[in-house]
């Protein structure tokens, strides 16, 4: 399976296991989603588990915590990450809080699905990251699959979890791996081991991060299609780095991070988002709070330029090969 | 020429901004004789499947069914039993000594923040009756009356004003951020608007169930104004959700006035057609046309035959909350000129009317109301006021940020108890 | 019992949610004629200061001038000259067959998206004809009339969607985002509806400047769902704000139809009437009807009587944009099925009546316009296409984040230089 | 003048110096704003140049925009920073993108007050500091001052800056400093000198720090209410701290960081916003990238908890002199 159809089996496995899972966003219903996600899941559970919202993420995040709160399970689709700003003050504000401000009497068990980040030529509002802006959000826990096999792994562990997840897709690589090389073919998807994807139930479990490609000299902490770009860039440029695909942000898998990084005493830290106050920050930041006396090199970091995704600029804003390369080679010459 | 400069090559008038100002600032002498109040009994009824086109001319009147003599008149009149009638004037009395015990507690220091509902008590009082036990309601900081109506203890409100030892939330929320599941009353959140869409999704999963309950939703005129109201308007409208959507309109916001938030140019209740949803204008004052107008508008829901929104028309009598003093931006005493009257007082006069009340009675209830709250507040009191809070149970803190405390919490966790010496 | 199971205890009827879904799916014959379509000059034209109350009438109905015959009838009627109708005929033209051109560009590869307006060009091309010089629209991405009709250079427009070095964007936003300012045209945005509120913020500029211009924005039926929306209606009609707010219903956002935006309980531009603001709702591919009701609602809004909301009824012939493939939810051939007709047939139909024109004119016209888009294609050509771009003046990039380059921009600046080996 | 008095004087300032200044927002007109910062802008200047809003924070900010398009340079009141979100799209969105996708056709020279932070029983929805999800934000500058001299010369820099500017007030300090003991009486604005302020026009720079203490054994890096809180630390603890106050988070003032840093290679970073992805993780990522050799210990962080601000927690919670203390010991001791 790709991504995209990976996403749609676990859909289709919590559909049937679960009759409180309902799926709702625009343009979700009969015609199944503009990535597809959500394809055949409203002639197969009916209108009233599968159906199209209004153009209003506020709204379809507002009405998915009441639907929360009767004991239902939204599972939400927001259409693009940079449109999930109108539905923001309802994330924030009501179901990040809501455990905590009843001190668990109502509780937030919804996933808000939504495809993100860059390199498809969709421009400043069709190719953001702006994962940071829910990592800072106490009480949501955020997720970024970068394969078919643990996307729709953690999508079930994320519909299973009681707590609210912000799930965020790559949208770059539902339909084929990317590496960053915009000019050479891929493996397809069908072709690699992680789209060997059962078509039951299983799930990815949260919190866990992934080796991606084990390495001794030092470590890439990454997650979404970055991985990719990474695993390559390594191999590209022979240094035997150890990629860590995040899999979860927030809570991270901290010891994972720790048990590499003690290892390999140099790290990279690549994100797509825009620099400043990005994720990387808190990746930097905390492994030289807690692995300061193993480190041989500061933590660097890779990732988009902060200003907004320029259109025909798409390469030279995305955080490809020779991004990586020149900070592979800064890492280990430091 | 600036590019602020305005554009004066056209013969054409000057425009001006302009700003809608209420009617009577500090130091005027308020009279309300403008404010239209039909006679009651003279709105019409419509069918509860009616379409909601048909009840466009009821979002401009104003559904009334006290009389000036007490009287309940015409076709909203709910025709309730004197016991119904007595427990709502019963529970009004309770929500105001309750209000005021509460407001003397946060002036002497046992907490941070108090805010009143009075003048409004019917509102809340009236709707708690007329809905179901079982339907969820999603309320705002001013209807305290639902849960007094419901049975919630006193005590526990108290405690959670105290964010005491009693406390349910744990001390997590501003005082009167109630919530209570079994009582039917959706946590009340600090950001205004948010609840009216909740009420709408928790509605729409009760149809998704096919359940028979039902949600309201309730809304300040001032909040009427965020986006929230027109995503619930706009889902309501478009899946026929079984919601009921109230919109308090006491006149102010904190300093602004209803006009501000666009009743100036409309009513709230007109805000319905536009969605094709059903709409009421209804005398917030009088309990029983609040009853007739939720009943109806559940009856409708129930129905399946869709939303209806309700404009209750009330006057918030005291300041926004214990944070504010009204007479910086309106006149002092236009609680008094309040056309539409008190609520206490214009259901007390129905059920005396009636031959089924007296001031014998009525002193009585308000002594009985007096000594509940005093009981209830030495109750809360041993468990606390908030000046003592903080200091005990502080890993609680930690706790339900998510189901099960992860690591980087527990750390945090681990650190503050240290600070605390603990 | 789960919580989410269904409360059957009372002997209520069950609830289900209604989902609204369009007439016609794929596979099925569309027929639209359950849609009322009433005669041209029905509808009564009010007073431009009437109260907004009393253009409730109006929108339910639908504002019509051109009659089966091709002739303009009715109050609506704004008896323009033949040059103008014939300048609206060109320009109307001019998009089509733009559209078309750059459809195809897109599909050759040239560049990476566009987005057809067939079947809407009345719609911008009258307001622009109908607002002056120096009002200022705030558009979505299907009011490219608008530029055509003001004599933006087609070449300019292609740059843009080329993104290539004739681009004033300088290749940052996607195809057919334009922007430009002395054409009255505001910054088009990726995100729905946030121009909404800013029509309404600079119409209030206008007016506290003492200014005579006025402002034009302009949103989708499925993007009225947006709490902008809201925001814009309830500023405007607090303000009085001299603006026009247009709807294009065009029955489909992407693959939702309208009733998913709520059009099946009540109209676009019934919305209006419950914030005190006018409202009209119009045929949208009759260009006089179109240019009629603009200009009513230009003059109400210059004279400080207040904006208009109106809804422009129309079809949205092709695919959403070169993404989508409408054959996946609805029916192919609806548009040849629209009871509104075609705009240019429409306006074309019109002129010969009058005796203003001819076959023999049309074709010309239609080649002129052909040969215009062909040779500014040409000439955009040569400034590139989108594949070629992306490797010069990367450092523009850097540019326009702010006034100034911070030096953490700069920094990043030096190092994608020197990245691209630069 | 207190913060509030200085504040109201920055808008007095400039409303009479530029004709194109108007200010709105919530309860801000006839009444003056809940703390008073535009008490008597009505009555002086009209209801033409400030009036109250609609409570609509996205149709403020919204139709801010379209003022600012227009040519006026809106002065907005976002009445609680926790209040912020519903305007959050059209900040994120528009305001922060518009120069830059428009080429410089368009701009938006507005400034967004809200005051924020804690420390004042506000519970979790008067108490918030927002301000790492505006930082990361490019587009947007982002000041928050800490005495009144700083909030009245900064707010004029930021109405006169071209740029859209969030400016956060540290509510906790209007009317009079604050060192984190709640339960000891401070020194009132009035006997302080950075309350000595001036009635006429002056600025304050964007993109400066101040050094608040100067100090050579540790940095401590912050801003708004924590300075003085940082401050009182140092001297209560007897360290030799330099605390700079950043006065405007973006720009950076990275000079005077890695001057101090050098300086003493030891950095504590003190915010009091929640800590996962705040915007001390920037700073703590951007210290060891370009400061790493200088760096005797790992740059620690102190923040808030990463939970909401719980009303009864107010002093378990809030970043006080305890948790300053142990900070500075650790890093001194590290
Ligand atoms: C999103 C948001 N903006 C602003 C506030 C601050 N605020 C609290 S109550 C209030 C006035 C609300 O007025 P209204 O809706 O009429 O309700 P009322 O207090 O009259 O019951 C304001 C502005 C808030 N709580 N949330
Ligand atoms: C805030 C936001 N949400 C979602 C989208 C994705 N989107 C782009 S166009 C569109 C449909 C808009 O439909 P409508 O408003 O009817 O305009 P039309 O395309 O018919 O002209 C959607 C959902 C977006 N651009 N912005
Ligand atoms: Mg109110
Ligand atoms: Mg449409």
């Amino acid at each position: 399976m790709n991504m995209i159809e990976a996403i749609n089996s676990a859909h289709k496995v919590m559909m049937a296991r679960d009759p409180d899972v309902v799926v709702f966003g625009e343009d979700v219903g009969y015609f199944g989603g503009v990535f597809r996600a959500t394809a055949g899941l409203q002639e197969q559970f009916g209108k009233q588990r599968c159906f199209d919202a209004p153009i209003s993420e506020g709204g379809i995040v507002g009405t998915a915590v009441g639907m929360a709160a009767y004991g239902l399970k939204p599972l939400i689709e927001i259409q693009f990450a940079d449109y999930i700003y109108p539905g923001y003050d309802q994330i924030v504000s009501e179901v990040a809080r809501m455990r905590y401000r009843t001190a668990g009497e109502w509780t937030m068990p919804m996933v808000i699905r939504s495809p993100y980040g860059g390199g498809i030529f969709g421009g400043q509002t069709h190719s953001q990251s702006p994962e940071a802006l829910f990592t800072h959000v106490a009480g949501l826990k955020v997720v970024i699959p970068s394969t078919p096999y643990d996307a729709k792994g953690l999508l079930i562990a994320a519909i299973e979890d009681p707590d609210p997840v912000v799930f965020f897709e790559p949208k770059r690589i539902y339909n084929g791996p990317f590496d960053g090389h915009h000019d050479r073919p891929v493996t397809p998807w069908a072709k690699r081991p992680e789209a060997q994807v059962p078509d039951d139930y299983y799930t990815v479990p949260l919190g866990q991060a992934r080796i991606a490609r084990e390495g001794a000299e030092l470590t890439v902490i990454t997650y979404g299609t970055m991985v990719h770009v990474a695993v390559a860039a390594a191999e590209d440029n022979g240094v035997d780095a150890e990629v860590i695909d995040l899999r979860t942000l927030v809570p991270l898998d901290i010891k994972t991070i720790e048990a590499s990084v003690k290892k390999t005493g140099r790290v990279l830290v690549v994100q797509e988002a825009t620099r400043t106050s990005g994720f990387g920050a808190e990746l930097a930041a905390l492994v030289q709070e807690r692995c300061f006396y193993h480190l041989e090199a500061p933590v660097e970091r890779v990732a988009g330029w902060d200003t907004p995704y320029p259109h025909a600029y798409e390469w030279a804003y995305f955080p490809g090969p020779k991004r990586l390369k020149m900070a592979l080679e800064k890492v280990m010459a430091d | 020429m600036s590019e602020a400069d305005p554009q004066t090559r056209r013969n054409a008038p000057a425009l001006s901004l302009h700003v809608p100002e209420p009617a009577f600032r500090p130091g005027d002498t308020p009279d309300f004789s403008s404010i239209p109040v039909p006679p009651a009994g003279a709105a019409p009824r419509p069918d509860t499947a009616a379409p909601a086109r048909e009840t466009f001319p009821l979002t401009d009147a104003l559904v009334r069914v006290l009389d000036e003599d007490g009287r309940a008149v015409g076709p909203w009149d709910p025709k309730l039993d004197p016991d119904t009638l007595r427990k709502m004037l019963k529970d009004m009395v309770t929500v105001r000594v309750f209000d005021d015990r509460m407001y003397r507690a946060q002036r002497q220091g046992k907490t941070s923040f108090y805010m009143k509902c009075t003048g409004e008590e019917a509102i809340a009082v009236a709707a708690a009756a007329a809905t179901h036990r079982d339907d969820m309601h999603f309320p705002t900081y001013r209807q305290q009356g639902l849960l007094v109506s419901r049975g919630y203890p006193l005590t526990d409100m108290m405690c959670q004003i105290y964010s005491n030892r009693g406390d349910k939330l744990q001390g997590r929320q501003l005082p009167i951020m109630y919530s209570d599941k079994p009582h039917g009353f959706f946590s009340i959140s600090g950001n205004l608007g948010t609840q009216y869409p909740q009420a709408v999704g928790w509605a729409m999963a009760s149809a998704i169930k096919g359940d028979s309950r039902i949600a309201m939703g309730w809304i300040g005129d001032g909040a009427t104004a965020e986006g929230d109201f027109h995503s619930a308007m706009t889902f309501a409208a478009v899946y026929t959700a079984p919601v009921i959507l109230a919109v308090v309109n006491n006149q102010w916001a904190i300093s602004s006035f209803s006009g501000i938030a666009g009743a100036e140019k409309s009513t709230f209740a007109a805000r319905a057609v536009g969605y094709g949803v059903a709409g009421l204008r209804v005398d917030g004052n009088d309990a029983l046309a609040v009853y007739a107008a939720v009943q109806w508008a559940a009856e409708r829901a129930r129905a399946n035959a869709g939303p209806t929104l309700i404009e209750f028309f009330t006057y918030r009598a005291e300041g926004h909350s214990t944070s504010d003093d009204p007479t910086g931006y309106r006149p002092a005493g236009e609680a008094q000129q309040w056309p539409l009257g008190d609520p206490i007082a214009r259901l007390r006069q129905h059920l005396t009317a009636l031959g089924e009340w007296d001031d014998e009675r009525h002193d009585a209830l308000v002594k009985e109301a007096d000594l509940a709250v005093r009981a209830a507040q030495k109750e809360a009191e041993k468990l606390g006021i908030l000046p003592e809070q903080g200091r005990e149970n502080i890993q609680s803190m930690f706790e339900d940020v998510y189901a099960e405390v992860p690591w980087h919490i527990a750390e945090q966790r681990d650190q503050c108890l240290k600070e605390a010496g603990l």
